[in-house]
């Protein structure tokens, strides 16, 4: 495997920050104002996407920033695995700032400047995190986006807002103090590195008991990836505005979460040594338990950015519960999951953002008969259903599929029946919604029998999304290879 | 004339104090205009100091009056003391420059004399920092006391009352130091501190060498303000004017674990101090009291600066913990904690005062929409406030870093525990500041748009500001560099 | 037992400095008045003087200045003859830090009565609760 | 708060007990304090410095710097009170009590009333007035300049008896503070002004260190006073001993006027009106 030193990840990195500045001086003139959120989002994508040609030839991309600590750099590596959750983020983020205009606009919200200068500080945190190289870079750009996204959840700056951003920050900032920062010391004390391996670092390093703690310590630290009991953040972070709630809740913020867990599952501790002491099955039986759990409290909620918060926390286990199969199929699968859930929860998200612009409506009770009033953003919003529940011709099927022949291959069908009963669970919370508001009767419905979209700027996005999911089906290539690639790195010598 | 640095860092003070106090009789505003440049010879006299001692990697010895050490008194300038030289000197100068205009408007017609005894606490500072000669260290540290009650006790109100406990406690604990050294003088009949350093080890049997020790900490943690011998430390700094408090809170607890550094480690030698007398164990668990009660004190204050002041508490006891963890990782965080903890407190310190430029705010319920008037303190004061919380890349995360490594090293987990606790603990505190700064006044948010008067600090005050907040980062960025050719220079070899 | 007064009789300038040591942080305290606990701090600041200039005595020596003539400078000096000089000369020092902070201890505490009128100090309490 | 008092009192005492019993025994000849380094002093000192008394010598020259330092303490403590307690205010106090000399008749006049001019026949006097000082005064003012004479001879004979500036500086003050004692504050501060006396308190702090500013610049270590040997004229030995006088009658500038500031502050409570 080749390793290329390039300063190009730095820059991903960034551009989203640099251009916060001219942000806050122009932040009078909001035309302006919004052309340079494109630049950025744009260049971030293109200097992502330039990368990706010697990704996919199996070539690691490298750059080291400073020596913070004896021996501990903050350090960026580009892998296929990070690649992939770059690739989702950069290009997600090109669509939410176009939707996020259209939003912001629409509603007139306040403090415009501010919001997308911490929306582009928590894009570069993302990258950042995608782009590490070791634990201590991974923890910083963590923390980053803990803070950097809180004045987004608190963007309404009234006592709701404050009740969600402490919760907020007590969960995630809490954890990842209380128990990810003792965990990477002690990590580092043990083992005198934090840089990820394929083979992972523990091995033979410690004693089981202590493997087994730090285990618990990253997964629980790691709040951002909803694991029960650490979850209920996520709902409560729901007041932020929608394009909020779709990139960073459904998309960076909590992927991030997974995605450090996945890190330190497979760079830290380190396939062979999960096998060994059989931990991989403990933390499939957590993610299971989460996954059937919150899909069943899903069911219960009546607002609708809610239900899909429940829903966000489900499939998040599944991304955990496929890696921890430990199978090569099912690690695949939880790979292509990150992107796959992406494009199908974003959609659903701006959709439920669409209909509040344009109704003022919240509750799912409310949206009866509302497909005659919305055509495009209801079919887009069954679209995203399908896709996350996991049917064809969408993206979702593939990454559900591959996670489910992954337990098949390794023996572990009970994880094949959770799979299924919260498939079955999904369709019960999505598809009546999708049914009343199209199907419901002349005398039920809500709405007038007039179509009304949302601004152009809300709706377009939601269809590119949409499409993007279809697309996915049709062309997992790109993710696929790149997930393939990087599992194939990790399971070299199981 | 490079030779001669050791004694320009602190005869140019001196002198400076000289002179504010005639000319300042005659003309107000001349105070400044003489301690500027002043404290910027001494600011660069420090760092030339700190480069000659890096580069040479060896101690600047540096004889006043000509005499040789045992019989003379002799400035022993090495690493630590180096760092910690450019550390005061370049907080001082941020200081000095940033409390201008505030300076003017607490004192109105004692500019001079304040400016005076300004310099000469710096200069005692710089001394004990300075100085190889113990009792030396004991005058030094007079002096810095001394015109550290006249500053603090130059408010109205409870002050008078706060300074006096001051006094008293503070003449406690340098007597006991003082009396310590007499101990060490008994049996060793020296003073210079290498001198005492090359006898003792031959005095392990002695119960004299014990003694001294636990006096000479004694005096020590009662002038740092640890945990129960604490109780002067929030109410001189909650009431002293905020140009002194904002001095003293980053300077002197921080220059009083400087000296318990330099006795343990440099007076007792590690020997005694970590093999023979073994106090560490307890010792840390003292440190993990304070860390404890200085952050669960400091929940429950509603006076900004009572509330900062038992965060230092909370922060003294980090450093004393991580010095008698006795590892290497402990006591390279314990010094690192030092530097970054005295820019982390001048930050915050600067910041309230900052904030206090137009208002009085005292009570945290004054902070109330103070993020949309002050937008650039504000982004200061949570650069400060994530530093002390201890969130990479600010420095505050490294210090914590080595400090927790230090103590999984000892296996004292308890110690490990606290400092997470109070990581917590600091969260929850500076939160709740940022959350009535940013949330309240509360208001209808849709379309509702805010119209509030941008009233940002003086320019003086604000420049300094920014600096400091910048080199919260720029330290962090850079604890590699300074562990590996500084501290771990500055801790003897014999500790592993 | 007769080992033992011997013993205390050797060492009675430590017994000595401790007692007074002991009655001044008594004082500094417990000691309700300002004014006494000023007092207290200075019984403690004297009582390590003590115990310095105690530990500077020598058996059958004078004082450290040296006897000599004018144009007799080949006078041999022992150093058995004459006490140690240096506890003197530290104790000069200590003993003006110690005025100096008796000087500000006393500023202080007249401030303090000019803001409250009294020096006992649980009165002050009362009046600084009151408000 | 007694008993806990008493406990803790009790708890230290027996501690600091325990730490004694391997101290030497008093005045022991073989004890290392008086082995190690005061042999030296005593043996050389007279020889480095030409000084007698050795604790001058090691005072001012061995351990020269620690006496700036000295210095600087009194001075920062004088300034510290100023800098307290002093109250500038122009406002006249409420009632004014004048003498008329010849006749011993006192004046009582109220804010705004018509202060008498001529100066030869009334004195302000106290409000807090003790009738009758003519022996306490007549005796100071006997006593003074001896009493100031003798702080003369205390410092410059330090070189060869006990003293030196800081005794000889306190006396002096002591004979000033007689005088206000005797007279009046206001009396006292006709002769020596509050801004000459913080002239003084700054010179005498400036001549300790300007002489070791002077060494440095001649080329030696800060307040190696050998180096001004060429600007005495005489030998390094002789310069030492110079060097010392000069820094004493430094000190003994500084301590006097600082003895006078705290007096004029503490005893006035500030408004340096009337005293005492």
């Amino acid at each position: 495997m080749e390793m290329i030193e390039s300063i190009k990840p730095l820059l991903a990195v960034l551009i989203s920050v640099v251009v916060v500045v001219p942000l806050i001086i122009i932040s009078r003139r909001p035309n302006t104002r919004e052309a340079w959120t494109f630049v950025a989002a744009v260049g971030k994508f293109i200097l992502v996407a330039s990368m990706l040609p010697v990704i996919l030839d199996g070539s690691e991309i490298t750059c080291t920033v400073a020596s913070v600590l004896p021996g501990l750099d903050i350090a960026f590596r580009v892998d296929a695995f990070g690649m992939l959750f770059a690739l989702v983020s950069s290009s997600l983020w090109i669509v939410t700032s176009v939707y996020s205009i259209g939003y912001m606009r629409g509603l007139d919200e306040h403090s415009q400047a501010r919001y997308f200068s911490f929306f582009a500080l928590s894009l570069s945190a993302t990258i950042g995190v995608a782009f590490s190289a070791n634990l201590l870079t991974l923890y910083l750009f963590y923390e980053m986006l803990s803070f950097a996204t809180y004045p987004l959840v608190t963007h309404h700056q009234d006592i709701e807002a404050r009740r969600s951003g402490r919760k907020y920050l007590l969960y995630i900032v809490g954890s990842s103090i209380a128990l990810v920062l003792p965990a990477m010391i002690i990590t580092w004390q043990l083992t005198g590195t934090l840089t990820f391996s394929p083979a992972g670092i523990l091995g033979g390093q410690a004693s089981p008991a202590v493997v087994t703690m730090l285990l618990f310590f990253f997964l629980y630290g790691f709040a951002k990836a909803g694991l029960m009991p650490f979850h209920s953040w996520l709902p409560a972070a729901m007041v932020a505005p929608t394009p909020v709630s779709a990139l960073l809740h459904a998309v960076a913020v909590v992927k991030v979460g997974v995605f450090c867990i996945l890190r330190v599952l497979t760079g830290v501790f380190g396939i062979k040594l999960l096998a060994d002491l059989n931990l991989g099955t403990v933390v499939a039986v957590l993610a299971s338990i989460t996954i059937i759990t919150s899909s069943l409290i899903a069911m219960s909620q009546d607002g609708l950015k809610r239900r899909l918060a429940f829903s966000t926390i489900s499939q998040l286990s599944y991304i955990i519960l496929g890696a921890a199969i430990l199978s090569p199929k099912s690690m695949t699968g939880g790979m292509v999951h990150i992107a796959m859930h992406a494009f199908g929860k974003i959609t659903l998200f701006f959709c439920a953002g669409a209909i509040f612009v344009a109704t003022g409506k919240k509750y799912i009770s409310e949206m009866a008969g509302i497909g005659k009033q919305m055509p495009i953003t209801m079919t887009a919003f069954f679209i995203g259903a399908l896709s996350v529940i996991g049917l064809p011709p969408c993206g979702g099927i593939i990454s559900k599929w591959n996670i489910a022949v992954g337990t098949l291959e390794t023996h572990q069908a009970g994880f094949l029946v959770v799979l299924l009963v919260s498939s079955i669970l999904n369709a019960a919370y999505f598809l009546p919604i999708v049914y009343k508001a199209f199907f419901c009767g002349p005398e039920e419905t809500l709405f007038p029998d007039k179509i009304k979209e949302a601004p152009l700027w809300c709706v377009v996005p939601l269809v590119v999304t949409a499409v993007l999911s279809i697309l996915m089906f049709i062309f997992p290539q790109p993710f696929l290879t790149l997930a393939k690639l990087s599992v194939g790195t990790l399971f070299i010598n199981p | 004339m490079t030779q001669h640095l050791p004694a320009i860092i602190i005869v140019v003070p001196l002198l400076s104090a000289l002179l504010v106090a005639v000319f300042g009789w005659i003309k107000k505003t001349i105070c400044f205009v003489i301690a500027l440049p002043a404290m910027g010879i001494v600011f660069l006299s420090s760092i030339v100091l700190f480069y000659k001692v890096i580069t040479e990697n060896q101690p600047i010895i540096y004889f006043l009056g000509g005499w040789s050490p045992p019989v003379g008194i002799a400035y022993n300038i090495d690493h630590l003391s180096s760092l910690v030289l450019v550390l005061i000197s370049g907080v001082t100068l941020a200081h000095l420059i940033a409390t201008r205009q505030t300076v003017i408007e607490e004192f109105t017609n004692k500019v001079s004399a304040f400016y005076t005894l300004y310099i000469l606490f710096v200069t005692g500072l710089m001394g004990i920092v300075a100085t190889g000669d113990a009792f030396n260290l004991y005058v030094l540290l007079e002096i810095a006391s001394i015109t550290g009650y006249a500053m603090i006790g130059m408010n109205s109100g409870r002050a008078y009352l706060a300074c006096f406990n001051y006094i008293i406690i503070g003449t406690i604990g340098a007597c006991l130091y003082l009396l310590g050294v007499g101990y060490i003088y008994l049996v060793t009949g020296s003073l210079n501190m290498l001198d005492i350093a090359s006898i003792l080890p031959g005095l392990v049997d002695s119960k004299v060498v014990p003694a001294a020790f636990i006096i000479c900490m004694v005096g020590l943690m009662v002038k740092m303000g640890l945990f129960p011998l604490h109780g002067w430390l929030p109410n001189a700094y909650t009431y002293a004017p905020s140009s002194v408090s904002t001095l003293m809170a980053p300077l002197t607890t921080k220059v009083m674990i400087y000296v318990m550094v330099r006795v343990a480690l440099y007076v007792f030698t590690p020997v005694l101090s970590f093999s023979v007398i073994k106090p560490g164990n307890g010792f840390t668990w003292i440190a993990v009291a304070a860390i404890i009660m200085g952050s669960l004190m400091a929940l429950s204050q509603q006076n900004i600066k009572k509330m900062l002041s038992y965060i230092v508490i909370a922060e003294v006891g980090y450093m004393v913990g991580g010095l008698w963890l006795g590892n290497r990782m402990g006591i390279t965080g314990a010094i690192l904690h030092i530097v970054n903890d005295a820019v982390m407190t001048l930050c915050i310190f600067l910041a309230v005062v900052s904030f206090s430029s137009y208002k009085k705010r005292d009570k945290l319920s004054d902070f109330q929409g103070a993020f949309k008037e002050m937008p650039v303190t504000a982004a200061v004061f949570c650069v400060a406030a994530i530093s002390i919380i201890g969130v990479p890349p600010t420095c505050g995360f490294f210090s914590k870093w080595y400090l927790i490594s230090g103590g999984l090293a000892a296996g004292h987990y308890a110690f490990v525990a606290a400092l997470l606790f109070s990581s917590l603990i600091n969260m929850v505190l500076f939160f709740r500041i940022i959350e009535i700064a940013y949330f309240e006044p509360f208001s209808d948010h849709h379309g509702k748009k805010h119209h509030v008067k941008i009233a940002e600090a003086s320019p003086g005050l604000l420049i300094p500001l920014i600096i400091v907040a910048c080199m919260l980062i720029i330290l962090g960025l850079y604890t590699d560099e300074l562990v590996t050719h500084v501290i771990s220079h500055a801790i003897p070899a014999e500790i592993v | 037992m007769n080992e033992i007064a011997s013993f205390i009789i050797a060492k009675y300038n430590y017994w000595i400095y401790i007692v007074l040591m002991m009655i001044g942080l008594y004082a500094m305290i417990v000691k309700n008045n300002l004014v006494k606990k000023i007092i207290g701090m200075n019984i403690f600041q004297t009582a390590i003087i003590l115990f310095y200039v105690s530990i500077g005595t020598k058996r059958g020596a004078t004082i450290p200045i040296i006897y000599h003539g004018h144009g007799d400078g080949s006078h041999a000096v022992h150093a058995t003859d004459y006490i140690n000089p240096l506890p003197h000369v530290l104790m000069l020092t200590a003993i003006v830090v110690s005025v100096a902070t008796l000087g500000v201890a006393l500023a202080i505490a007249l401030k303090v009565y000019r803001r409250y009128n009294t020096l006992e100090e649980d009165e002050i309490f009362t009046q600084i609760r009151r408000k | 708060m007694k008993k806990l008092g008493l406990i803790i009192v009790l708890i230290c005492g027996s501690l600091m007990l325990y730490g004694t019993i391997d101290f030497p025994d008093w005045a022991d000849p073989s004890s290392p304090a008086s082995t190690h380094l005061s042999p030296y002093f005593i043996e050389t000192a007279m020889h480095d410095t030409a000084v007698p008394n050795i604790v001058t010598a090691v005072l001012a020259d061995y351990r020269g710097y620690d006496t700036m330092f000295e210095t600087t303490v009194i001075f920062a403590a004088g300034l510290a009170c100023f800098f307290l307690l002093r109250r500038f205010q122009r406002r006249a106090p409420d009632v004014n009590l004048f003498r008329h000399m010849p006749t011993g008749i006192t004046l009582r006049i109220k804010k705004g009333g018509k202060v008498p001019v001529d100066s030869s026949e009334f004195e302000r006097i106290d409000s807090i007035w003790v009738p009758y000082d003519l022996i306490i005064k007549t005796t100071c003012r006997l006593l003074i300049p001896f009493i100031l004479l003798f702080a003369l001879y205390v410092i410059a004979h330090g070189h060869h008896s006990p003293g030196g500036g800081f005794q000889g500086g306190v006396i002096l003050g002591a004979g000033i503070i007689l005088y206000a004692i005797s007279h009046n504050l206001r009396a006292a501060k006709a002769r020596i002004k509050e801004r000459f006396d913080a002239y003084m308190c700054s010179a005498g702090v400036f001549i300790y260190v300007g002489t070791g500013v002077l060494c440095l610049l001649m080329g030696a270590n800060f307040l190696d006073y050998s180096a001004l040997a060429p600007l005495l004229g005489t030998d390094p030995i002789m310069a030492r001993s110079h060097g010392i006088l000069i820094v004493e009658i430094g000190v003994g500038i500084a301590v006097m006027a600082v003895m006078i500031c705290l007096y004029y502050n503490l005893s006035s409570a500030g408004r340096q009106d009337e005293g005492l």
